[in-house]
């Protein structure tokens, strides 16, 4: 029996890096005992970690694929596994699976097109992988602009990343925005979706949504009131999952499952689900 | 056969809703088959006339729908309660479940209702209709010509057997005669029971108990469940369980059931109606409602809105636990 | 085809016993039937249906996935599979068998369930004609022949003889096994039993239930019906049907922790569950109007979207007998169609 | 060849006033009672919830012990008197379901009664230890 593949059995991982990026996110560098990373990915797809006996999550792998060492998680702290994971300290082993659902389409519709990328909150998790992706591979695409909002300064995921690398990139703008006007803060203040109007893209791009439900909503209504179709706009979508591979029946809304026809949908695709994620 | 008619429900239902007494009725609703019923709510008289039924398998106990029914209707809630079916309702107000306020209780008569389940012991699968006559119920099946002649009285429900009451505790209005409290051999299987070994017992209970599924169907029927989150949903509870993994989650999912219900369960037998596996479920609740009565006196249940449970309440001078075991001997 | 006199019909089981386990229903006190392992003196019930659908056999209550021991940092994942043991499940039903070919399509589709999997490669199944379809009965909806049931190995049984015919590898096997005891036959008499079954099958309450308003794509039709409120408004949220139900496969995964280790096990786990998707930041659907949409447009529209067609329902008549409101697959399929129609 | 002597694993749940004193008593006075017991403190009898009970079975216990106050001398008023139903209704219905009902007792010690405490335990653990292993309210996966 032991020679038949099992999805559900994981690998063992080890956190081998716990990074303290604001007051409710953590980031954890995660490899397999042996320093490997424990599977290639691609862009936007996530992996289960689990804690034995506290539980099972699907989280985004944060890292980008082009990363061939380790797998970073971008990981708010908002329920029983997250809260533990908070705790766990470097050394720490976990259980890891993956990869699962699909990934963003980096090599076809986004090759060669200006590329926009809108997150709020830990919403950037997901997206940082692609954009490091896009990054690694600079030539492959046209401009890229990434919109990135908070409620604070102090809440900002990446912050150094986003300042010492990703802004000093040719042919990359970082348009941060804080929900409050806050000391120290010389930056944009506001909401996202209204900051996305007032910056007013050219429709010519491809935009990647993600980001707490009420801001994908305005900001979607807004990118559609600034002329972009649904075909162009990306985002992801989570729901509770427990097998990740679309057997158990948590994530299924309409006939997609999230876990394996998702996290990443096409914004028309969406308008086809009946309205229950 | 009931002495109540559908005609004559739909009759009081149609004049409560003209006169504005009630905005609406919450009643039987007929289904695919003669003996298949579904709670529903009905709105106005067209509904009524083309749905509701009553009949020999309108067991259903409306009460607990009252919790959540009451908020979604904007005037009173016309209810038709059996007499079992008040000691719930009594229950329920005594908890502050619902408001009474909203709810117009019509206290229907009951000759016992019957039960599917024994009807097609006797005349096998296959029911293409069922016809009520008399205290008979004229029962055709696909496979025989002649329908079978069932006495409603051979295939009663459990609980209908064994019916503690005609008496209507809680009603605004009665349609048809009041009855009178019965003394029932409710317990009788109690004793059965209680009179085996403790082997004998183990062996019955475990053969009882390995057969639940744990749909939780007794447990969202029962009148007396009513907990927003029940300690077997919460996750966060450390005994969460959602299913029978062995022999020791079967027990305790039950004794635990039945504990949260003790001195609260009027004995209304929905649990063990709703079973799909056919568990006694009524004999665990029976077992605490019988000692309860020999420990500190009788008490029922809903009798009276606003009663004392016995779990909730003591006396200087109880029975110690250590004896309630020896109590055979010492009557003796 | 073979056929044997049902007086020998224990020697059978008892060949079959022999080699594996042998699975059958049998009466319990209450007038249902259950599936037990065979052992001498079992009597194989007259019953056709199940409380409990043989789903159980592929797919059980719960099962332990794998083990973990943990000591301060370190985490040992232990693999507890073992290859399931040869089986034999006999007196399947028509639809039941059909539930089978379900849920092939969600565990062997891509990711193998090797649990599920294990089991399926090592269980034969000897279907059985039906012989007193009852009123609940609704397989012909789905294209489903009772008298011609499916299997590993088909059987036919009259009043005194019972007849098999292998379709598969497996089922040749098996019926290899029994050659002492059966004798070769023609196909008179089982064409006779299949004449009777289906002049019972034209006279069903539900024979003319049909699927024609249902299918893939069709989810914006019904998801936003009004009707669904009318139909969930006394549902108790419990999970009868999907227990009942053989093609039912939603589970949750959970972990047990022993004092000495983690189990990590596996149960069946129902939409109608309020919890079933509640998740750290809410609940996407937070009435039970929405869960028991889920439950029918999962089994009526999702379904057959993702599986050319096929529906999710066999028509057992199991949550038709046993829902506790008497709210089902069948008053949802004439209200919802109805609705389509007019 | 040696034998591996039955002993059996008893908790003891005992309210912080009057019966984890006496506990303690028994303790002080060098009263020997076997390091079966396990005792867990609990603010008052009446904390126990059946809950409690049967997951000390299910963790493997094969008796349990609740002590209190004696009636009336509760440090809550009442606590005890609602243990004193509960339990009375509890230990019935084990029994009712076929197990052993020596396996379950209720004992009132005050602090003052270390010898009683002391006695009382030495005769549970017998009388538990005669029945031997719970079988009727076990998990096998508990089971080392």
């Amino acid at each position: 029996m032991n020679n038949r593949e099992e999805t559900l059995i994981p690998k063992l991982g080890v956190i081998t890096d716990v990074r303290i990026d604001t007051p409710d996110i953590k980031t954890f560098r995660v490899v397999t005992p042996d320093g490997k990373k424990a599977f290639d990915h691609r862009p936007g797809q996530c992996a289960m970690l689990s804690i034995p006996g506290v539980g099972e999550a699907m989280f985004s792998i944060t890292s980008s694929p082009t990363n061939e060492e380790y797998m970073e998680f971008s990981i708010k702290k908002c329920g029983c596994v997250t809260d533990w994971l908070h705790q766990a300290e470097v050394g720490q082993q976990i259980t890891i699976r993956g990869p699962y659902g699909n990934p963003f389409p980096v090599d076809d519709v986004f090759a060669g097109k200006n590329l926009l990328f809108i997150a709020g909150g830990v919403g950037l998790a997901p997206l940082r992988s692609v954009i490091n992706y896009c990054r690694h591979y600079r030539d492959r695409y046209g401009k890229i602009d990434i919109v990135y909002g908070s409620r604070s300064k102090d809440d900002l995921l990446d912050y150094q990343e986003i300042i010492e690398e990703w802004s000093n990139d040719a042919g990359v703008d970082v348009h941060l925005t804080i929900d409050n006007p806050q000391e120290g803060w010389d930056g944009h203040v506001g909401f996202v979706p209204n900051y996305v109007k007032e910056l007013g893209f050219d429709t010519d791009k491809v935009a990647v949504l993600c980001g707490p439900p009420i801001m994908i909503k305005f900001t979607l209504e807004g990118l559609c009131a600034i002329g972009f179709e649904k075909t162009n706009i990306y985002t992801t979508l989570e729901l509770r999952m427990k097998c990740g591979v679309g057997k158990c029946g948590r994530c299924n809304v309409g006939s997609k499952y999230v876990c394996k026809d998702g996290p990443v949908f096409r914004c028309d695709e969406l308008d086809e689900l009946p309205a229950e994620y | 056969m009931q002495k109540i008619t559908r005609e004559q429900l739909i009759e009081k239902a149609v004049s409560l809703l003209a006169d504005g007494t009630v905005s609406c009725v919450l009643g039987w609703s007929k289904g695919e088959f003669d003996y298949d019923v579904t709670p529903a709510l009905f709105n106005n008289e067209e509904e009524l006339k083309a749905n509701f039924v009553f009949n020999d398998f309108c067991g259903v106990n409306f009460s607990k729908y009252l919790i959540s029914k009451t908020n979604k209707c904007d005037g009173k809630i016309l209810v038709f309660l059996k007499p079992c079916d008040t000691y719930s309702f009594n229950q329920l107000l005594t908890e502050h479940r619902f408001d009474r306020e909203k709810v117009y209780a019509v206290g229907i008569p009951c000759e016992g209702m019957a039960d599917i389940a024994k009807v097609k012991q006797i005349c096998g699968d296959g029911i293409s209709s069922i016809a009520f006559d008399g205290e008979k119920m004229a029962v055709t099946t696909l496979y025989d010509d002649a329908p079978v002649m069932i006495s409603t009285a051979d295939v009663l429900a459990e609980r209908c057997v064994n019916c503690k009451s005609k008496k209507h505790v809680a009603f605004d209005e009665l349609m048809g005669d009041e009855g009178e409290v019965i003394d029932s051999n409710r317990f009788d299987e109690v004793e059965k029971l209680e009179a085996m070994t403790p082997d004998e017992r183990f062996a019955f209970w475990q053969n009882e108990l390995s057969r639940c599924i744990r749909c939780n169907a007794c447990r969202d029927v029962c009148p007396a469940c009513t907990c927003e989150k029940c300690v077997f949903d919460n996750p966060n509870s450390g005994v969460e369980n959602k299913s029978p993994a062995n022999s020791f989650e079967e027990k305790m999912f039950h004794i635990i059931r039945a504990f949260h219900v003790a001195g609260r369960c009027t004995d209304c037998g929905e649990c063990s109606r709703v079973c799909p596996q056919n568990i006694p479920l009524h004999l665990l609740n029976r077992k605490f409602i019988k000692d309860m009565n020999e420990f500190y006196g009788e008490y029922q249940a809903g009798a009276e809105v606003g009663l004392r449970a016995p779990l909730v309440d003591y006396t200087l001078t109880d029975i110690e636990p250590g004896e309630v075991f020896d109590r055979g001997d010492s009557d003796a | 085809m073979r056929k044997c006199s049902l007086d020998k019909i224990n020697l059978v089981f008892a060949e079959i016993a022999k080699s594996s386990a042998l699975y059958l229903p049998v009466d319990q006190n209450d007038g249902s039937a259950a599936y037990k392992k065979w052992e001498e003196g079992t009597v194989w019930s007259n019953a056709l249906n199940t409380v409990r659908s043989p789903k159980d056999f592929f797919f059980p209550q719960t099962e332990d996935l794998m083990k973990f021991k943990t000591s301060g940092k370190n985490i040992e994942i232990i693999d507890t599979r073992s290859e399931a043991e040869d089986f034999v499940v006999f007196g399947v039903r028509a639809c039941d068998v059909k539930s089978f070919d379900i849920l092939d399509r969600v565990f062997l589709s891509e990711h193998v369930d090797s649990f599920y999997g294990s089991r399926r490669e090592h269980g034969v199944i000897v279907s059985v004609a039906c012989t007193r379809p009852s009123e609940t009965c609704f397989c012909k909806t789905f294209g489903i022949d009772p008298s011609e049931s499916a299997g590993d190995i088909s059987a036919w049984k009259t009043e005194t003889e019972i007849f098999f015919k292998a379709n598969t590898q497996k089922g040749e096997e098996l019926l290899n096994k029994l050659s002492s005891l059966t004798e070769e036959c023609d196909e008179t008499v089982v064409n006779e039993q299949k004449a009777k079954i289906n002049a019972v099958m034209n006279k069903l309450p539900l024979k003319d239930l049909n699927t024609e308003a249902f299918g893939g794509g069709k989810t914006n039709e019904f998801f936003n019906s009004p009707l669904w409120d009318e139909l969930s408004q006394t549902c108790l949220g419990c999970g009868t049907c999907t227990f009942v139900c053989p093609t039912c496969q939603c589970y949750d995964i959970k972990d047990f922790n022993t004092g000495n280790g983690v189990i990590r096990f596996r149960c069946w786990d129902s939409c109608m569950y309020s919890e079933f998707t509640k998740m750290a930041h809410g609940n996407n659907r937070l009435t039970q109007k929405e869960r028991f949409r889920q439950r029918f447009m999962h089994k009526l529209v999702y379904y057959p979207e993702n599986n050319d067609g096929l529906f999710s329902c066999v028509g057992c008549g199991r949550c038709i007998s046993k829902c506790p409101i008497s709210m089902n697959i069948v008053k949802v399929m004439k209200k919802m169609g109805g609705a389509v129609n007019e | 060849m040696q034998v591996n002597e039955y002993k059996p694993l008893i908790v003891a749940f005992c309210c912080n006033w009057c019966s984890y004193a006496g506990a303690d008593l028994a303790g002080n006075n060098r009263l020997n009672y076997p390091a079966e017991v396990k005792i867990i403190r609990v603010p008052c009898s009446c904390r126990v919830n059946p809950m409690f009970v049967l997951r000390a079975f299910q963790r493997g216990a094969d008796g349990v012990i609740i002590c209190g106050c004696h009636p009336g001398d509760c440090h809550y008023t009442s606590g005890n008197y609602y243990t004193r139903r509960r339990m009375a209704a509890l230990f019935s219905m084990l029994d009712y379901l076929g197990i052993e009902k020596e396996r379950t007792r209720v004992e009132w010690v005050s602090a003052a009664e270390g010898a009683k405490f002391a006695a009382t335990m030495n005769d549970f653990v017998e009388k538990v230890t005669a029945l031997g292993e719970n079988k009727r309210l076990e998990d096998l996966r508990c089971k080392k």
